[in-house]
């Protein structure tokens, strides 16, 4: 903490964007030399976003705020459930509504259920809004199970149209589709490739509104009253700080990221079911945000990249394994030993957070250390 | 000066990487009250925790008699006779104040409930509220507590950081009165005090710390009589 | 005979411009009674003065006051308006703020950042203005960046603007604690023991810091058992003894009453 | 080999790969054509018993193939988990499909993830999907994601008619919180005409079912029917039998409640008159005793049906590229129905069938009839499937006849 | 009545599983200061343990509540197996980090899933089980009560009651308790007192795994083994530690006895006509949990500060 580097970057981050960047070259390269498919490759872009988008979202309940939510999934399955039941053909309550109506649909939503789950949970502290939280979590995902005239229940919700598959041109593509540039046809791409590259616009879009808005809202005085409601919401509230209503607005503001989450993946997968509102996905967060860096919104995109990259990462290391022990475990046993081995190097995160809660313009008059 | 029983020689120490204390030295006789003041964050509480283990000095070295314990574990040092009262954090809150006394005589070979017995007669502030979570007590009580715990070991050697912080001037005479009389039953003590001319009143020897080096030492009334030493540490008269 | 006629047994009220009013307040743990019938009003303008011996329930009355304890019977008013059984944050915004005795540690905060907690009601608390009016944001932070430098260099660790505010010694935090309060700008300001564990020489530099924010409309309600820096600042002086109030006075006065030197004071070391 | 650690190796000199995400299964001949396919499994979560049972049919299907050679070359299989979830199960199959861009898919257990894996990877491509274990109803609206397993309805209408020609007249219907459960569950409930006097569902993975249990039994159910795992049938078996109730009413039970390691648990004696509907073959085929002493000799214990459907997945598989023309999705699904339709002449092996091919069969001159039934596969995809009856007697299952699906 | 009576004895039998497990936790919880996600996975552990032992000294003559020695045997080893592999893994593991709980509560996690990698690479994942026979209903109590018991519960009951009053016994009757307590809350005050940490933590890291161990065993006993029992359980029995009181070992039994009992008095409510199914019986056993820690926002047994 004692190099602050404000509004520049620290070493750490410079060397954390090299190897991003390295590792982008480097699928760029498998992709060209055809080692990687395209559509597979995109196809992982928008798993890591929207694992991004989970962390982030969690990161202004946990990070910025001390809460510790474990109803992730449930959220995520909203947002998922949310624009599923409006737009899929096999929905039981409606379907065939625009997706882009849908999308507020989902975030709607979450943002009652928030409110609802948030209204008696907040009071709790710590460990306790913990274990509360996942209770009501799987509240939700039991009532979602069982209440099969809604939401159809096990059986999951099939139909799910494409994001963008009532948008003017974006909707009508045919396949595969010719790349045309001055009458004669430069490449073509498979309906995998333009669906997948599509999502993974669409998911840029939402990341990178998500990042910049966050990052406004964290370094500011808003995101300083939360920090020190996490470390003593005592303290908060001598100051004249309505820690409930700041807990509040940041539970609703992270839920609805996650929400956003869960709505991208309804159109990424295009299939959901109550499966998708297991707790093993909240865990899988925390481990993002964990591994990333608590309270950094850098950290929370990071690691919900790591935690893809261990996920899908694993696949393929347990290829070459000639190890005496089926694939399954051996994939189980390398996740858990790297989630070990982070923690062990990396104690506070990979990108932990080194910069203040200051508005950082008012720190640009060269006044600095 | 008599023997020393304890002595900091040269000695490196700090936080981390963040250095406090820079080649400090000093001695504590057998049987003699010490007192060390200077300015907040001069290093005074660090130069306690370096002797009691809690850091590990980086360079130099600290002896108890002609043992060298720099570095050795807090639970040994306990162990051969060195009792310490910290400045912040120093009761368990969750247990009961005779729980908390009973800790401090986890080290003791036996004739505890005797120690605490007298202990109870010597603060009834604490007798009245055995039972009671240390938590729940007032500012001042805590401290009372935590000094009682300490000497719940009947150590040679104590080490005190501000026994008389928060504590009303009549309690605050009593723990100074304690401390005079441990030591009159043969405890050299080590105290750090920022009600410094009391502190420096009931010692025989006193140490001025700034920035981590010893500025000033000498015969506790040399130092009171010092106008420069007063002037930039000891402020215009007795605080109580 | 003269002074000791200047002490009121008991609480004096009914003053003019009370900023805060505790009527009968009581608060009993298990069958402990930490406060038992405390009554005490804080005139604007003064600084006022809390003693008594340990234990005897001022932390308690400031826990009461300030509405981190629900008072079993009496009532709490801050300039006129009666606050009792209210959060802590509503209390706050009636225009008092407190200190903690023990000091609280804000991890993963710098000495700054901790203060600039401090500032009541800023605009860039709420989310919107963030995006709608950021200018008028930037201008507030700088002017408490400003603030805060000031206050920590008056307190003499201005070199720890940028450190984390955990990694501080005992005295420091009690400074950080006491400047954090101060940057609230409150009308009233309820310091316990702000200066228990700061070097005599601060301490006396503190005690012309106070006087000079009391001149700028400060009002201080002060718990503190140093008897040098509590008979120069306060004026009156309540002392408190087994929850309720024994006396309230003059300092010089307060100071030589028989009741006070017995319950509080002491005797002459031998 | 399989991703099931205690599986051992095939054994006889094939493919010594030892781990396996993505193993390839190949002989040991490599001078022709390797035709790799994909196989997305539960080998990980909640169904990998299932998984697991796969990996050892898969094992010897593919050794069966591969000694005999498929077209002109050899077989391999692309192996990825789905850690038993839809997530995984997408991700997976989208390694298959989209990166190693297998024209056919064998993928998976829960019938929910098989669902997600086609909507999200398969549909609107021409890649083949076979689900090996999938039994839900609802897959039959999915006329491109075939499956070997019978649909479950056929098998909530024949335990129907058993419960009618046994005489009950009520029943207490238990059944597991998924998409399996619920829909064979409804039905059951629309099939049979006596009375339903309870209807619940019960989790996954729970520790304890006594409340379920005390429930029916507080019914004067004359039946109970379940529909529910091996696990968790085998626990409330077990506490039934601890509660005292084991004889208050008929019991009557899906394909996936009846297992050799279920009456193992079970006290002696406790599951006696139990009957249990499960999607068969003729015990007395050959083909399939072929397979169980093969599969005894292997893994020391008895195939169940589950096994016997991923041997037969992977064997269809390998007929469909013997049969077509290229080795490309549209080519695969072309014919992939044909080698299985009762037209053809019938072959129980794969070896038989694949000589009717190489002799210049067309794809409908094939009816494959495998290890696990007739298959023979329909305009939605589903199997014919074959039932059986089975009823515990003297703490062992005893068939008492076939239903045809 | 008697359909009440013996939802009542089918919780105790599942609250005895669940205080055994939730016990060790809140040790865990209390002293090492984190949420411990490997836990549940221990459990499993030490019912493999046991399964591998009973098939050494399943044979050993005479029977004790129906259970033969050699159950009781291989329990013992369970248990010390867990133990000496949680103290294995806090050695090599959790000390060496250096991070706040959280960063251990996810650390956790990854020793769960390795855990539960060497058992599923080492069993596979198909359902195990002692080979003991089932008994049946003790035929008095049938009769009598018309209750079904089987000597099976007793035995469970009875050997978690065992277990919990000696850990009671060690807690109380020597310093361990206070000195464990004394860890939790100040473990640089504790080593200032004299209080060897290290050994305290390890003391506190045995008696946790091997009751987390006993709970694993019994509930492979009751219903049967797989390498996901304990991960199964686990969400419950973390409900039962915070329902209790986090850090209190007290409180954990009880919240453990709670949580134990509403699972299974789920079906009460439909008895007692709510349109309440089954289906949602953990549901209904979170409800109240929230309402509970509404009250008593630091569980049962904490304080109300
Ligand atoms: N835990 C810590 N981590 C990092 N730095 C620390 C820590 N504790 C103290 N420091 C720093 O070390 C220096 C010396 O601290 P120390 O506590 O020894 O001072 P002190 O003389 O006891 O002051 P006080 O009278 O205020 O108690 C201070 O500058 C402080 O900022
Ligand atoms: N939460 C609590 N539970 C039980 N007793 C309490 C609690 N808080 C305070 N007390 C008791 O109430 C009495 C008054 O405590 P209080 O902290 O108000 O004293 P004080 O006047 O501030 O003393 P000091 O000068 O030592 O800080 C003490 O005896 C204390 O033990
Ligand atoms: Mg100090
Ligand atoms: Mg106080």
């Amino acid at each position: 903490m004692s190099t602050l580097d404000v509004g520049g970057y620290s070493p750490r981050e410079k060397g954390v964007a090299g190897l991003l960047g390295a590792l982008a070259a480097l699928l760029l390269l498998a992709v060209i030399t055809g080692f990687l498919a395209p559509a597979y490759l995109l196809y992982l872009v928008g798993l890591s976003a929207m694992y991004m988008l989970l962390s982030m979202g969690l990161n202004v309940q946990w990070g910025y705020g001390g809460m510790i939510n474990f109803s992730v999934a449930a959220f995520f399955g909203l947002g998922a459930y949310g624009t599923a039941l409006l737009t899929a053909s096999g929905s039981p309550i409606s379907g065939g509504v625009s997706p882009i109506v849908a999308l507020f649909g989902g975030l709607g939503l979450a943002a009652v259920l928030a409110v609802i789950i948030g209204y008696p949970t907040l009071k709790l502290r710590d460990d306790y809004l913990a274990i509360a939280s996942l209770g009501l979590a799987e509240v939700v995902r039991i009532f979602i199970l069982n209440e099969s005239q809604w939401t159809a229940g096990s059986a999951g919700l099939t139909g799910i149209p494409l994001f963008f598959s009532d948008w003017p041109v974006l909707g009508d593509l045919t396949y595969p589709y010719v790349f045309n540039v001055g009458g004669t046809s430069l490449f073509y791409m498979s309906q995998s490739v333009v669906t997948s590259a599509l999502n993974v616009v669409l998911v840029t879009v939402i990341v990178a509104a998500v990042y910049l808005f966050l990052r406004r809202i964290h370094q500011s005085p808003w995101g300083r009253v939360l920090r020190t409601i996490r470390t003593d919401e005592d303290l908060a509230e001598t100051l004249g700080k309505n820690t409930f209503a700041f807990k509040m607005q940041a539970f609703v503001i992270g839920s609805l990221i996650m929400a956003l989450a869960g709505v991208f993946y309804s159109h990424l997968v295009l299939f959901v079911s109550p499966q998708d509102l297991q707790p093993i996905t909240t865990f899988y967060v925390w481990v993002a945000v964990i591994l990333g860096g608590t309270g950094s919104d850098r950290g929370a995109m990071l690691g919900g990249f790591t935690i893809v990259a261990i996920q899908q990462g694993t696949r393929f290391m347990t290829d070459t394994g000639a190890l005496p022990i089926g694939a399954a475990p051996l994939r189980l046993m390398l996740v858990g030993l790297l989630i070990i081995f982070i923690v062990r190097l990396r104690p506070e995160g990979i990108l932990p957070p080194e910069r203040e809660l200051i508005w950082p313009d008012s720190l640009g008059g060269g006044r600095n250390e | 000066m008599t023997d020393p029983i304890l002595t900091v020689d040269g000695v490196d120490s700090g936080y981390g990487e963040v250095q406090v204390l820079d080649d400090l030295s000093l001695t504590l006789g057998e049987g003699e009250i010490a007192c060390l003041v200077g300015p907040n964050g001069a290093g005074k509480s660090t130069v306690l925790k370096t002797v009691f283990g809690m850091l590990e000095p980086w360079t130099g070295s600290v002896r108890l008699g002609d043992r060298e314990i720099g570095g050795m574990a807090p639970e040994d040092i306990v162990r051969i006779g060195v009792g310490y009262v910290p400045q912040t954090e120093n009761v368990f809150g969750s247990l009961t104040i005779d729980e908390n006394l009973r800790m401090g005589g986890v080290a003791r070979d036996g004739g505890l409930d005797e120690v605490v017995a007298e202990l109870y007669d010597r603060f009834p502030i604490l007798d009245d509220k055995r039972t009671a979570n240390a938590k729940t007590l007032s500012g001042g009580q805590r401290q009372v507590l935590a000094f009682a715990r300490a000497l719940v070991m009947e150590p040679d050697v104590l080490l005190i950081d501000e026994p008389s912080a928060g504590l009303a001037p009549n309690t605050a005479k009593e723990v100074f009165d304690d401390v005079e009389t441990v030591n009159e039953l043969g405890t050299s003590i080590l105290m750090v005090e920022q009600n410094a001319r009391e502190g420096l009143g009931i010692s025989d020897r006193g140490f001025v710390l700034d920035q981590g080096t010893v500025k000033f030492e000498g015969e506790a009334d040399s130092l009171l009589d010092d106008p420069e030493v007063s002037r930039l540490y000891l402020g215009g008269e007795s605080r109580r | 005979m003269s002074e000791q006629s200047l002490v009121s047994d008991g609480p004096i009220l009914g003053k003019e411009d009370p900023v805060l009013r505790a009527e009968g307040l009581e608060k009993r743990f298990g069958g402990l009674v930490a406060t038992d019938d405390a009554s005490i009003e804080v005139e604007r303008g003064t600084i006022t003065g809390l003693i008594g011996p340990n234990g005897a329930g001022k932390s308690t009355l400031f826990n009461l006051v300030s509405g981190f304890y629900e008072p079993d019977a009496g009532s709490v008013a801050v300039n006129g308006v009666d606050v009792t059984g209210k959060k802590p944050h509503q209390i706050a915004d009636q225009g008092m703020i407190r200190t903690f005795q023990t000091p609280r540690k804000p991890e993963g905060m710098t000495v700054r950042e901790a203060l600039l907690v401090g500032p009541h009601n800023q605009t860039g608390e709420s989310i919107i203005p963030l995006f709608t009016s950021p200018d008028t944001v930037e201008q507030e932070e700088r002017r408490s960046l400003e603030q805060a430098q000031q206050m920590l260099e008056r307190f003499e660790i201005g070199d720890l603007a940028t450190q984390p505010a955990t990694d501080l010694s005992g005295g420091q935090m009690k400074l950080v604690e006491l400047a954090r309060g101060m940057m609230a700008e409150p009308d009233l300001l309820l310091l316990d023991e702000p200066v228990a564990g700061v070097n005599p020489v601060l301490a006396d530099k503190l005690a012309g810091f106070i006087e000079e924010l009391n001149e700028e409309g400060i009002t201080f309600l002060i718990i503190e058992h140093d008897m040098n820096f509590i008979m120069r600042l306060a004026d009156p002086i309540i002392v408190l003894n087994q929850g309720s109030v024994l006396v309230e006075g003059p300092p010089e006065a307060v100071r030589s009453d028989e009741r006070v030197i017995d319950a509080y004071l002491g005797g002459p070391s031998e | 080999s399989g991703g099931a650690p205690e599986d051992g190796d095939g054994g006889d000199g094939d493919g010594g790969d030892g781990g396996d995400g993505e193993s390839t299964d190949s002989s040991t001949d490599s001078s022709s054509e390797t035709y790799t396919i994909g196989m997305v499994d539960s080998l990980s979560g909640s169904l990998s018993a299932f998984g697991q049972r796969n990996q050892r049919g898969k094992e010897i299907a593919l050794d069966d193939i591969n000694s005999v050679g498929v077209g002109g070359g050899e077989l391999a299989i692309s192996q990825e988990d789905d850690q038993s979830t839809s997530q995984g199960g997408v991700s997976a199959a989208q390694t298959l499909v989209n990166q190693e861009e297998v024209p056919l898919l064998i993928g998976t257990v829960g019938s929910g993830v098989s669902t997600a894996i086609h909507e999200s990877v398969v549909q609107n491509t021409d890649v083949v999907q076979i689900s090996q274990n999938s039994t839900s109803p609802n897959l039959t609206n999915f006329p491109d994601l075939l499956r070997m397993p019978p649909a479950g309805k056929a098998q909530a209408e024949a335990i129907s008619t058993l419960l009618d020609e046994d005489d009950n007249e009520s029943a207490a219907l238990a059944w597991i919180n998924n998409d399996y459960g619920q829909s064979v569950g409804e039905a059951f409930v629309d099939a049979f005409d006596g009375e339903i006097v309870y209807n619940e569902p019960h989790d996954q993975g729970q520790s304890s079912y006594s409340s379920t249990i005390s429930s029916m039994a507080d019914t004067d159910a004359d039946a109970w029917v379940f529909i529910t795992y091996q696990p968790e049938f085998a626990t409330m078996s077990q506490e039934a039998f601890d509660l005292g109730v084991t004889d208050q009413a008929a019991w009557y039970g899906g394909d996936s409640v009846k297992g050799p390691k279920v009456l193992e648990s079970a006290p002696e004696g406790s599951l006696n008159g139990m009957k249990a509907v499960v999607p068969s073959v003729p015990q007395d085929a050959e083909n399939y005793q072929g397979f169980v002493s093969e599969f005894e000799e292997r893994f020391g214990e008895e195939p169940t049906s589950w096994s016997a459907y991923a041997y037969d997945a992977v064997v269809v598989s390998a007929l469909a590229i013997e049969a077509a023309d290229e080795f490309t999705g549209a080519a695969l699904s072309e014919v992939v129905r044909d080698v299985t339709r009762p037209e053809g002449e019938e072959a129980t092996t794969y070896a038989d069938a694949h000589e009717i091919l190489a002799n210049g069969g067309s794809p409908s001159d094939v009816d494959y009839t495998g290890v696990s039934g007739p298959i023979d596969l329909d305009e939605n995809g589903d199997p014919v499937g074959l039932l059986q009856v089975f009823e515990v007697v003297d703490h062992a299952y005893e068939s008492a006849g076939f239903i045809e699906g | 009545m008697a359909q009440i009576l013996q939802y009542l004895a089918n919780g105790l039998v599942f609250s005895s599983i669940i205080i055994l497990g939730s016990i060790g936790l809140s040790l865990v919880y209390s002293i090492a200061d984190f949420a411990n996600f490997a836990h549940g996975d221990t459990m499993t552990l030490g019912a493999y343990g046991a399964l591998v032992a009973f098939g050494v000294f399943g044979g050993l003559g005479g029977t004790v509540l129906g259970l033969p020695i050699g159950f009781f045997i291989a329990l013992a080893v369970g248990m010390a197996l867990a133990a000496v592999v949680a103290v294995l893994t806090h050695i090599l593991v959790y000390k060496p980090l250096d991070t706040d709980s959280i960063g251990l509560l996810i650390t956790s996690i990854g020793v769960a899933f390795v855990y539960r990698a060497v058992l599923q690479a080492s069993f596979g994942t198909d359902f195990l089980q002692y080979d003991i026979r089932r008994s049946g209903p003790i035929p008095v109590l049938l009769d009598t009560l018309d209750v079904a018991v089987t000597q099976r519960d007793v035995a469970i009951i009875v050997s978690a009651a065992v277990l919990v009053v000696a850990l009671h016994l060690l807690l109380q009757r020597t310093t361990l308790g206070r000195k464990m307590r004394a860890t939790a809350d100040n473990p640089d005050l504790a080593r200032v007192s004299g209080i060897r940490t290290d050994r305290v933590i390890l003391v506190m890291w045995v008696v946790g795994s091997a009751l987390a161990a006993a709970g694993g065993v019994f509930l492979a006993l009751y219903s049967q083994l797989d390498p996901r029992i304990g991960f199964n359980i686990l969400l419950v029995v973390f409900a039962a530690v915070i329902l209790g009181g986090i850090g209190s070992v007290y409180g954990a039994m009880l919240g453990g006895l709670l949580i134990g009992m509403l699972h299974e008095l789920t079906p009460l409510l439909g008895d007692i006509g709510l349109p309440i199914s089954n289906a949602y019986a953990p549901a209904v056993a979170f409800v109240i949990m929230v309402a509970v820690l509404l009250v008593r926002p630091r569980g049962i047994a904490g304080d109300m500060t």
